[in-house]
């Protein structure tokens, strides 16, 4: 197997990051952006793997790469339990619609 | 090569859904005193096939509501993922299609895909019944796949593997052929201190359940979830006819349908596979060399030879056919559970004892 | 080879997820991307990695969007479609990010980097996978961090129960 | 009412699911019995308690007792033509038409003289409704139910049974010949009347 550049391999993170920066601030949908922020940590955890392949007898990219993936779990957890909440309270998702009782027309 | 174990795999899941499908028409009718299919080849044995064919014919609705897109992708995923988990299985001693290092953990979570289809799959066909079928079926795989991981976890503490391959020779006469386990021995229910070495005696008493006896009860916490992750009855609630239609697959025929449906037997058969590999003893015999009876060592077969891809193939797959038959026993046996039961049971009785059963194991891989 | 594959796949389905006004395209789009960065890692000899990765994002994490989607609309219905806002903005920023990145990564000469000398080849050494000494790292060097990463775990679960669940009225 | 106690605890449920496991065990292994087809008046009808209780239906079947009542079957040799059956049938599934016979056509196998022809005498079984009524209402015991009962067909025109030995063409013929013979006696009556008249 020919070894994957270094260089392509923070390109395409490159690019998913900036994908995900697009998702965050153009959607509206809470769990839409929730995605965009998901693609930003993919993006960072590809480029730990990356240079953790020059790092073979410590492998703390990849570990620390296990630990972002715990962290996004929590992370998901709490935000779409927020979500659920808001929705139930607000009866929607959309950030923009959210709106406080004092500001309600 | 690739393509030999693609097909070769291909080969054995049809194989053994076939006999299943079969196996559940004629099970079913004894318990219940009846026939069973019986004119469609000798003793109904074609039926299966016939209907297969039948649904192959059948006219491939989609509901004008339905979205179309998901609709269409979702039996493929739901097959795709389970199709891959057999990837992993080692058929013999020197036969399997994909050796990874962490085949279990690899497994696990290849089989989470199918939750991704499930809710697909229900969501696509925009049918209220499906949407729940779906619903119930995602919270029951990922509630029961804790308990499944755990025991599980238990057998890969006291193999110290992720291998499928090196948990296999660990439970055989094979064990010390396997690289990185020439040294080790096997003792009579793994305490070393009884003084009694089973290496060489293999059989029954180096299965897991055996060599660790507190592996029993996790086989019995393992078998329990993995009835809950494949939707069998008593857990069949996603499915559940009476109340839902067919669940999550209402709204599908003919082909797509019948993916479902073999995509549905092929998760038995693996989950199947998946407790015999772990718990039973794998592809070794279950005959034990007893002083100058070598049992065990006939029944082997020597590694590298045919004899021995045959011998391991039987064993194997005999053993997974008598855990499928008791499958069926359950399901002709025991009455569906309502969903705050199948909770209880899975968060408060099969996870507690699941973590118990960790813990014991942990203790006992000291005494091993 | 196998590389540009699933690196074409993730970035079609990154921009699928951006472009599609569908919230649960946008999810299964999602998933694509995962599973291609979870191939990615098997070619970079990370399989324990890629393997966390099959199991926690799409078992656990995609499945609770997917949920957090359905639970909070109907299909075809305009809650499931959302609409996209700062299209100018957010397309100007995201493009003089990449930009920037791209240019950065172009002009660093990786080669030269001290700490970038180890042999990439030689990841798994005689070892199958990478499962061995990622257990050792996180019993001895990384054992504050990964206790550390339980409790978070545990206070994230408790801290999401509590929210989701219905308080009585008072 | 009295409330039924359920145990709860884990040995009894243990307990009921090995003997309801058990249960089912022992169903599949009597499978190896299987009822035979006997009459219900045999003596082991009602001493074949386990195995399998489904017949093979067109391979085997349970015999049929004497007094069973299923298709129609009207012996038109012995029939007179009598129309009884048809009037006392509660659904009318019973068509008749009747000539009169101009010359002797015979008796019954019970000595009855025979006077009427029958160009149609049709049953449709799909209507009839069993109650066998117009079996004993025949005068000559020439309609009987028989013990056959699996006459399914495709096309419901089957189920009409036609029992007229009499095929139309000569059916037409006795009519004409009847016709003939009123218009031969009517005739015969006129003249008489005529001469009678004259007289």
């Amino acid at each position: 197997m020919e070894q994957i550049p270094l260089e392509h391999i923070l390109i395409l993170s490159a690019v998913l990051f900036s994908l995900g920066i697009l998702a965050v601030i153009t959607k509206r949908h809470a769990v839409v952006v929730l995605m965009g922020i998901e693609l930003i940590f993919n993006a960072a955890n590809l480029n730990l793997v990356a240079f953790s392949r020059h790092d073979s007898s410590l492998l703390q990219g990849q570990l620390f790469s296990l630990f972002v993936i715990i962290v996004v779990a929590a992370e998901a957890a709490v935000a779409l339990a927020i979500v659920l909440r808001v929705y139930q309270h607000f009866k929607t998702a959309y950030l923009n619609q959210i709106v406080g009782d004092e500001h309600k027309s | 090569m690739a393509l030999l174990a693609f097909v070769l795999t291909l080969m054995l899941m049809l194989l053994l859904v076939i006999v299943v499908v079969y196996a559940e028409r004629k099970v079913a009718a004894f318990m219940q005193d009846r026939l069973g299919p019986t004119e469609a080849g000798p003793e109904g044995t074609l039926q299966p096939m016939l209907d297969v064919l039948k649904l192959l014919q059948k006219e491939d609705i989609i509901p004008t509501a339905a979205d179309k897109k998901l609709f269409a992708i979702a039996p493929i995923l739901i097959f795709a993922a389970v199709f891959a988990g057999f990837a992993v299985v080692p058929l013999s001693p020197t036969l399997v299609p994909a050796g990874i290092g962490i085949g279990v953990f690899y497994l696990l979570a290849i089989i989470s895909l199918d939750v991704i289809g499930l809710l697909m799959a229900g969501w696509g066909s925009n049918n209220k019944y499906a949407m729940l079928g779906a619903m119930r079926s995602v919270a029951q795989i990922v509630s029961y796949e804790i308990p499944a991981g755990l025991a599980i976890l238990a057998v890969v503490m006291v193999c110290q593997s992720l291998d499928f391959q090196e948990i296999s020779y660990q439970q055989g006469v094979l064990m010390n052929q396997f690289l990185g386990l020439e040294r080790e021995s096997n003792w009579l229910f793994g305490i070393e201190a009884l003084g009694i070495n089973t290496t060489y005696i293999g059989g029954v008493t180096t299965w897991n359940i055996f060599r660790v006896p507190i592996m029993f009860v996790a086989f019995i916490i393992y078998f329990i979830a993995s009835l809950a992750e494949c939707n069998r009855a008593p857990f069949d609630i996603p499915e559940a006819e009476s109340e839902l239609v067919a669940g999550f697959h209402v709204e599908y025929s003919g082909f797509r349908f019948a993916v479902f449906f073999l995509a549905e037997y092929a998760m038995m058969v693996l989950v199947c596979l998946v407790a015999v590999i772990l718990f039973l003893g794998s592809w070794n015999t279950a005959l034990p060399n007893l002083g100058p009876l070598r049992l065990a060592d006939w029944t082997t077969g020597t590694i590298g030879s045919w004899t021995a891809i045959l011998w391991g193939g039987f064993w194997l797959i005999s053993k997974t056919l008598v855990l499928l038959f008791v499958q069926l026993w359950a399901r002709w046996t025991y009455p569906r559970l309502r969903v705050d039961q199948l909770m209880y049971l899975c968060w408060k009785v099969l996870t507690p004892i699941a973590l118990g059963v960790v813990l014991l194991a942990g203790i006992w891989r000291l005494l091993m | 080879m196998l590389f540009y594959i699933f690196a074409l796949l993730a970035i079609l389905s990154a921009a699928y997820l951006v472009l599609t006004r569908n919230l649960l395209y946008a999810g299964f789009s999602l998933l694509v991307t995962l599973l291609s960065v979870a191939g990615i890692y098997v070619l970079l000899f990370a399989d324990f990695v890629a393997v966390v990765q099959l199991m926690v994002y799409v078992g656990g994490v995609l499945v609770l969007i997917l949920f957090g989607i359905m639970l909070s609309s109907r299909v075809h219905d305009k809650s499931v479609l959302s609409e996209s806002v700062n299209k100018g903005w957010g397309i100007s920023i995201a493009l003089l990010l990449l930009v920037g990145l791209v240019y950065s990564i172009g002009q660093t000469s990786f080669n030269t980097l001290p700490w970038l000398q180890g042999n990439a080849d030689d990841v798994l050494g005689l070892q199958k996978s990478t499962v061995q000494s990622i257990g050792i790292k996180l019993m001895t060097d990384f054992v504050l961090p990964f206790e550390v990463a339980s409790l978070l775990l545990l206070i994230a679960l408790m801290g999401a129960a509590y929210i989701a669940t219905d308080k009585p009225k008072v | 009412m009295e409330v039924v106690k359920y145990k709860h605890g884990f040995w009894d449920v243990v307990k009921s699911l090995v003997s309801g496991a058990r249960l089912t065990w022992q169903h599949l292994l009597s499978a190896k019995n299987r009822r035979r087809p006997s009459h219900v008046a045999a003596e082991d009808y009602f001493k074949q308690p386990d195995g399998m209780a489904t017949l093979k239906y067109p391979y085997e079947a349970i015999p049929v007792p004497d007094n069973g009542r299923y298709r129609l079957h009207n012996e038109i040799e012995d029939c007179i033509v009598c129309d009884l059956c048809a009037k006392i049938c509660p659904v009318n599934c019973i068509t008749i038409e009747s000539v009169k016979a101009t010359e002797d056509i015979g008796v019954t196998s019970d000595g009855t003289k025979k006077r009427l022809y029958a160009p149609v005498f049709d049953i449709d079984m799909a209507k009839c409704c069993y109650c066998g009524l117009c079996t004993t209402v025949c005068p000559t015991d020439c309609l009987t139910m028989t013990p056959v009962y699996d006459f399914s067909e495709v096309n419901i025109k089957n189920m009409i049974y036609h029992f007229s030995d009499l095929s139309p063409e000569q059916a037409q013929e006795k009519q004409l010949l009847f016709e003939k013979q009123q218009e031969e006696m009517a005739a015969a009556k006129a003249a008489a009347l005529a001469a009678r008249k004259k007289a």
